[in-house]
């Protein structure tokens, strides 16, 4: 009953892999086989990312329309320097990164290993200034929950801001806008620091040399996810920061 | 034969007790009911079908009697019957469905309204009348009843299952369901939204009477002050008078017969008045400005109960004119007391 | 296919694409692009478009977004696969966001 | 060689006959082995082992409902315990039980096989799945052990944000936790169907078990995630108010409704699909015959999964969606059903002509086709507006869910195991034993749940600790089905551990069936393949199985 490929013979049936590379893995054929099922695998990851996303970017989308005058002047307590100069920050690490793959493509161990580095550094700065904006939203009481105070937006002008006053059925709904941005800003810091944390990793294995002898995967789909996390900060900053910016 | 007595109790219990449908007690029952054993029909007629496939090929066809498969590839022709046909009778059920919801949930222009409040765990009815029950409904037959239904807290649903009847109770929102009783009798209310602990004790009985049956049992059971009465003492009470007075210099709009009128709001927009614009203009006033007037009104939100929404519902749908509403003004501004009960306001 | 030439890594198949090197070069006019973006929307913020606003806010934000994905992500340079896999994501998650909103929107009493 | 004239089964001869001695389970030895392997099959076995476990529990919080519900009265728990009870019922049997039955287990030690494969494409990332769901498991259990949840499986908001102090959080939390394991399968699952074929192994070349878990796995990984973040803003909204959800912040609960079924009408797929695509494998192999419309099965697989995604609000008709989309998703809904009744049919008609066996794995598909047709159109009862109306939220509802998960992926799934049983352990289970089971679980499902139908549209809603006494006798017969019931998944369990060791040795093909994991050694090597293998034949090609099998007579000689 049995046949070639059914029962295993005496001998070894494994050292039939013609000199394979150390990072092919065993049940791959070839590393061209295996590179792609890692892309692959990592965009379907990235699709379950945009789902994850998408379901805060629906609520948000919902109750900017209920509630636009709250969003409008909730939305204007944001900073859009601070806001901007971190869109500019992240896709400066974005570009490094970019940059780090394509040194690991053509092999370039000190440079992939620079350009990790940066890729780190702005992302820490990304985090750094999301921190001083966080924290002032926790001082003037914007952060939902028992302490969030709508006394600034009933009466906007006692507190120096220029803006129209809310009725208080509507300062109320304000809550919901920093609701939402603290969901979607906090799960994208959360991947932020995730990224970090996994370029850490990455940055230790390309200054062993692990990436520099043509075996860029890692790299490559890491770079994929820090891209991802890019573009969802891409669109958090027009919708959050900038609301009705001009002037009435 | 020898049959255990608890056995022959169960029997005689079910054969008594347990019919397979429910009483049909409203106008829509039948309706309901007319689907209901359409769709038993083509669901029997398909099961037959499937198992008549299954088992006539499995035992045509057993290896006994059959031993060696001949290979066929399959027929486009049959795929395309078995596309064809089952969508089909699915159109046909979406389409009866469809009308059935139609009915079910368009209420006919004379529809009397009683609202429901709904709450952890038990039911409130209000009659416009001002009778109040708790887990009970007096309804009379031949009368199409809506009710204006409204949670405190959580889902709940509001379940008649001999009148086919059932919707969901929201927190924050009027929803509105209605029927036409039959038959007098009593009929399960459920609640058939899981809403916590004692959503199972969340239950009432609805009492089906005839109309002069319920003429006496509103006569019987009234507390004195309709809902529009109430609502006209909340309305006093609140100082919704002090800027809805009516006058030409009143800083809000004159209110009597906006009910069922088109409003035009500040955006543009126009709306047409009914219970659930009343009842959250009044809670979310700066959503829905009416053009010419500023955002002033103050929101009640978290001030007034359901039960005194609904008051005050009642009361501006009552007011045809604003006689009242002066009137209430000056005792309210004189002495803080209660407007005095006027018999002959309005019932719908 | 009856031919069975032994082809592991599936390089007659139209899932496959060649392995593309993006030069720093490219990788800069993309960065230049979205820092550029990143300006227009802050200056377009500023005037005055009515409902136009959300809009343009939008679709500079796509145009980033799908200049980061063909260029920084490589998916221009990618099999036909992957291309799909990126467009069914933004599919479904169209999908969430029409079917849900006609819901809210045709609510007759709504708040739309 | 042949076998008696009503079976197929083809045992080598038991005298001689001995397991392999060089396979996957006697690869490498000690616990740790397990813990830390690759191996697909390692992996499958671990979740045949931890979802077995997860059975039962919810099994027995099912056995305590039925005991509550067998008087009318609140006598054996209180209330909030019986909310308890069938919240833990719901979230384990769905989350730890049926979403990975049986991708998870059979899936993940056959898909690699069929197509050719050595592994899936990321051994390491399906091991994670498993940590995963262990650690998504020890949540839920912790919720259990701390006092329980009552919220019901569907996570009602405000109810659960706002008015239960039980271990939401922690639930929730599990649930997060499980739902990106069933990612992680799912990603596994596409990548490997995908980049892993063996040469000449054609998108239709492949076993329609294949497809259909492909298509479950297309809407793992595009559904899961929004529950994860619902569960997320749930989470956020119990602890720290942020107030998405809550109606009394401005927040629409309806929005925790779309966004939960967004997720969950495309899960109840998740959950059906694989069990059809175990169904297309055992009515071929025992009607001796290819699949009638192979690729009619393949596109309607395809078909439920991209149209999934369109029908959630069908579960939301009276909760306060508009009339117009409830329209839109009542029809949708319709157009759903039909590539289930296509299905359906195209298994009747692969008999046709056939020569057909009746082994336990076959009288469990029966089962699945006459419980899934009523199931089924049951659902369709359900998606028609006005009559939803009427059976929303009761017993009809209880019944039409547990035909389709129990009568349908249950008894698939039980099915399946025995099927691939020699595959997994080298062994048979005891044939006569295991139809009695499958009889027995037929007739107390039956028992059990057609009662519920009239129950149901009697009007008995459901999530009731006590109901009016005219709903007893009902409830009595079904509380009777549970026990037969109970009795018939207890059988499995015991003869197939007693077969791990005293079972025939079943050889490589006892269905004699054309797959390519009948082809290797059971139980396989860890590589599965000594050579890739190169494919040249259709799925159910018995006519090559016959001549392959005639020429290995010739050459052994
Ligand atoms: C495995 C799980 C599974 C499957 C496959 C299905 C399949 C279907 N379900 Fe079900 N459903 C659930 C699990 C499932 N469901 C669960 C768990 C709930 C409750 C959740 C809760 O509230 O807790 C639910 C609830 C539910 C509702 C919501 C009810 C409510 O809350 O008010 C609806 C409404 O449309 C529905 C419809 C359908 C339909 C139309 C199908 C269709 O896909 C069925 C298609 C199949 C067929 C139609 C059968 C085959 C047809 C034939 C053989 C043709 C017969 C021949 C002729 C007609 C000629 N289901
Ligand atoms: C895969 C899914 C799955 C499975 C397999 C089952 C299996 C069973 N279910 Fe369940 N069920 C659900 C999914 C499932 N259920 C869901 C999602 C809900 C909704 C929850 C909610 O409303 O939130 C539900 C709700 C539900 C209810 C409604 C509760 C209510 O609304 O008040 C009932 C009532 O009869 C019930 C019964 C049963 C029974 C008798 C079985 C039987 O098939 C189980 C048989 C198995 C055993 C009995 C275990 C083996 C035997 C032992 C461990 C020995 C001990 C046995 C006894 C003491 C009898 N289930
Ligand atoms: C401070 C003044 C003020 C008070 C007090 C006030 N309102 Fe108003 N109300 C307004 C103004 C101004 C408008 C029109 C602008 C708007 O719609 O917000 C209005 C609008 C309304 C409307 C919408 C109908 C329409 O014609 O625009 C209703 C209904 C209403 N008020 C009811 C009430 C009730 C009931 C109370 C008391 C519980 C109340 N109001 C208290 C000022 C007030
Ligand atoms: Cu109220 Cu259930
Ligand atoms: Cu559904």
């Amino acid at each position: 009953m049995d046949n070639a490929i059914a029962v295993a013979p005496d001998t070894h049936a494994e050292d039939h892999h013609h000199a394979a590379l150390p990072q092919l893995r065993h049940h791959f054929e070839t590393e061209e086989q295996q590179r792609e099922a890692g892309t692959f695998g990592m965009w379907l990851f990235l699709l379950t990312e945009i789902m994850f996303f998408g379901g805060m970017f629906f609520a948000y989308l919902l109750y900017r329309n209920w509630y636009y005058d709250a969003f409008v002047v909730a939305s204007n307590q944001l900073s859009i320097p601070l806001g901007g100069t971190n869109t500019a920050v992240l896709i400066t690490s974005g570009f490094f990164m970019a940059l780090g793959v394509w040194a690991a493509e053509v092999r370039k161990k000190g440079l992939l290993v620079l350009f990790l580095v940066l890729t780190i550094a702005f992302g820490a700065v990304f985090l750094g200034i999301k921190y001083v904006e966080y924290h002032e939203k926790w001082e003037k009481h914007h952060v939902p929950g028992a302490s969030y105070d709508i006394k600034e937006f009933v009466n906007p002008h006692a507190y120096g801001l220029n803006e129209k006053p809310l009725p208080p059925d509507m300062a109320q709904k304000t809550q919901i806008f920093f609701s939402l941005y603290f969901a979607m800003t906090g799960m994208h810091a959360l991947h932020m620091i995730i990224g970090i944390g996994l370029l850490f990793w990455l940055l230790a294995r390309a200054q062993r040399g692990d990436f520099s002898s043509g075996y860029v995967a890692p790299i490559e789909n890491f770079g994929l996810y820090w891209h991802f996390v890019d573009i969802v900060w891409l669109f958090l900053f027009p919708l959050l920061y900038l609301i009705n910016r001009h002037p009435v | 034969m020898h049959i255990s007595p608890v056995l022959w109790q169960f029997l005689m219990k079910w054969l008594t007790n347990s019919a397979l449908f429910p009483r049909e007690a409203s106008t829509i029952a039948p309706y309901a009911d007319a689907l209901y054993f359409f769709l038993l029909l083509i669901t029997v007629v398909g099961l037959a079908l499937v198992g008549t496939l299954v088992f006539g090929f499995a035992l045509r066809y057993r290896k006994d009697r059959n031993p060696v498969a001949t290979q066929v590839e399959g027929s486009t022709l049959l795929e395309a019957t078995w596309t064809i046909i089952p969508l089909a009778l699915f159109l046909i059920v979406f389409v009866w469905g469809a009308l059935l919801y139609f009915r079910i949930y368009n209420p006919p222009p004379n529809a009397m309204n009683i609202y429901v409040v709904g709450k952890q765990w038990m039911w409130k009815a209000e009659h416009p009348g001002g009778q109040h029950e708790i887990n009970a409904l007096h309804v009379p037959t031949g009368q199409p009843i809506q009710l204006t239904m409204i949670s405190q807290d959580v889902f709940h649903s509001f379940s008649i299952p001999d009148f086919r009847v059932k919707r969901e109770v929201i927190p924050g929102r009027y929803s509105t369901v209605w029927f036409e009783a039959t038959t007098p009798g009593t009929y399960h209310i459920f609640c058939t939204q899981y809403c916590g602990t004692n959503h199972s004790a969340m239950i009432g009985e609805v009492t089906v009477l005839t109309p002069e049956d319920y003429k006496k049992w509103t006569e019987g059971s009234t507390s004195g002050m309709s809902l529009a009465q109430n609502g006209e003492r909340l309305f006093a009470s609140m100082g919704c008078n002090a800027c809805h007075s009516g006058n030409a210099a009143a800083r809000g709009p004159n209110l009597a017969g906006v009910y069922g009128s088109k409003l035009r709001l500040a955006n543009g927009s126009e709306v047409l008045v009914n219970e659930a614009y009343l009842r959250d203009a009044i809670l979310n006033p700066s959503q829905h400005v009416t053009a010419g007037y500023a955002p002033i009104m103050p929101t009640y939100q978290g001030q007034i109960s359901e039960e005194g929404l609904i008051d005050l519902v009642e009361y501006l749908k009552s007011l045809k004119t604003n006689y009242r509403v002066q009137q209430t003004l000056t005792t309210s501004e004189s002495n803080n007391q209660a407007a005095p009960a006027t018999p002959e306001v309005v019932k719908p | 296919m009856s031919e069975h030439i032994h082809d592991p890594a599936n390089i007659t198949n139209p899932e496959h694409a060649d392995h593309h090197i993006v030069s720093p070069l490219q990788y800069t006019y993309v960065f230049v692009a979205l820092l550029v973006g990143t300006i227009l929307t802050v200056v377009a913020a500023k005037i005055e478009l009515g409902i136009f606003n959300p809009i343009v806010a939008l679709a500079i934000a796509c145009t980033k977004a799908v200049i980061v994905i063909l260029f920084f992500m490589h998916v221009y340079y990618q099999s036909k696969l992957i291309k799909l896999t990126v467009a069914s994501g933004f599919l479904t998650f169209l999908v969430l966001v029409t079917l849900a909103l006609s819901d809210y929107m045709s609510r007759a009493w709504g708040l739309w | 060689m042949s076998a008696t004239s009503s079976t197929i089964v083809n045992l080598p001869d038991q005298k001689t006959a001995t397991i392999p001695k060089k396979n996957y389970i006697t690869a490498e030895d000690g616990l740790l082995s397990w813990l830390l392997t690759g191996d697909h099959k390692r992996i499958a076995m671990l979740y045949l082992i931890s979802i077995t476990f997860f059975f039962f529990i919810g099994g027995a919080f099912a056995g305590l409902i039925r005991l509550e519900l067998l008087t009318p009265q609140a006598d054996l728990v209180a209330s909030d315990t019986y909310n308890k009870l069938f919240t833990m019922h719901g979230i384990i049997m769905v989350f730890l039980f049926l979403v990975p039955s049986v991708p998870a287990t059979i899936g993940n030690f056959v898909i690699p096989i069929m197509i050719g494969a050595k592994d899936l494409a990321f051994p390491k990332v399906n091991l994670l799945s498993w940590y995963l769901y262990m650690v998504g498991g020890l949540f839920t259990l912790a919720a259990l052990v701390l006092g329980g949840v009552d919220t019901g499986w569907t996570f009602t908001t405000p109810l659960s944000t706002h008015y239960l102090n039980t271990h939401v959080v922690t639930a929730g939390l599990g649930v997060f936790i499980i739902g990106f394991s069933s990612i992680f399968t799912g990603l596994n699952f596409i990548v490997t169907i995908h980049r892993m074929r063996a040469p000449g192994m054609t998108w239709f070349r492949m076993p329609l078990f294949v497809w259909s878990n492909y298509a479950a796995s297309i809407m793992m990984v595009l559904g899961t995630p929004v529950l994860a973040i619902t569960l997320v803003l749930v989470v956020l909204e119990r602890t720290i108010h942020i107030g998405v959800f809550d109606p009394t912040l401005g927040g629409d609960p309806l929005l925790f409704q779309h966004l939960f079924w967004f997720y969950s009408h495309p899960a109840v797929y998740i959950m059906i699909l694989p069990g059809m695509g175990v169904i297309s494998e055992i009515i071929s192999t025992f009607s001796r015959k290819r699949v009638f419309g192979y690729s009619a099965v393949a596109f309607s697989s395809v078909a439920i999964a991209i149209f999934g995604f369109f029908v959630w609000a069908h579960h939301m008709f009276i909760m306060g969606i508009s009339n117009y989309s409830a329209l839109v998703f009542s029809l949708l809904t319709m157009l759903v059903a039909v590539p289930s009744a296509i299905k359906i049919f195209n298994w009747s008609f692969t008999m046709q002509k056939g020569s057909v066996t009746f082994e336990t794995p076959m009288i469990y598909a029966f089962g699945f086709l006459g419980l899934f047709t009523i199931g089924g159109m049951t659902g369709v009862f359900l998606g028609a507006l006005g009559m939803d109306i009427h059976l929303t939220e009761t017993y009809f509802i209880v019944a039409h869910f547990h035909f389709v998960m129990v009568g349908g992926m249950l008894m698939a799934f039980l099915a399946g195991v025995h099927f691939w049983w020699p595959k997994m352990t080298g062994r048979m289970y005891p044939e006569s034993l295991s139809k009695l089971a499958a009889v027995t679980t037929f007739i107390g499902f039956n028992l059990t749940f057609l009662p519920q139908f009239i129950l149901g549209y009697l009007g008995m809603p459901r999530r009731y600790h006590s109901y009016p006494a005219e709903f007893q006798v009902l409830n009595v017969l079904s509380t009777a089905g549970a026990t037969v019931l109970g009795i018939g998944y207890m059988l499995p369990m015991i003869y197939l551990a007693w077969s791990l060791k005293y079972g025939a040795v079943a050889g490589n093909n006892p269905w004699q069936a054309t797959g390519l994991e009948w082809q290797i050694q059971s139980p396989p090597l860890t590589e599965n393949f000594i050579e890739t293998p190169v494919i040249d034949y259709e799925a159910y090609d018995y006519e090559w199985l016959a001549h392959k099998t005639e020429q290995e007579v010739t050459t052994v000689g």
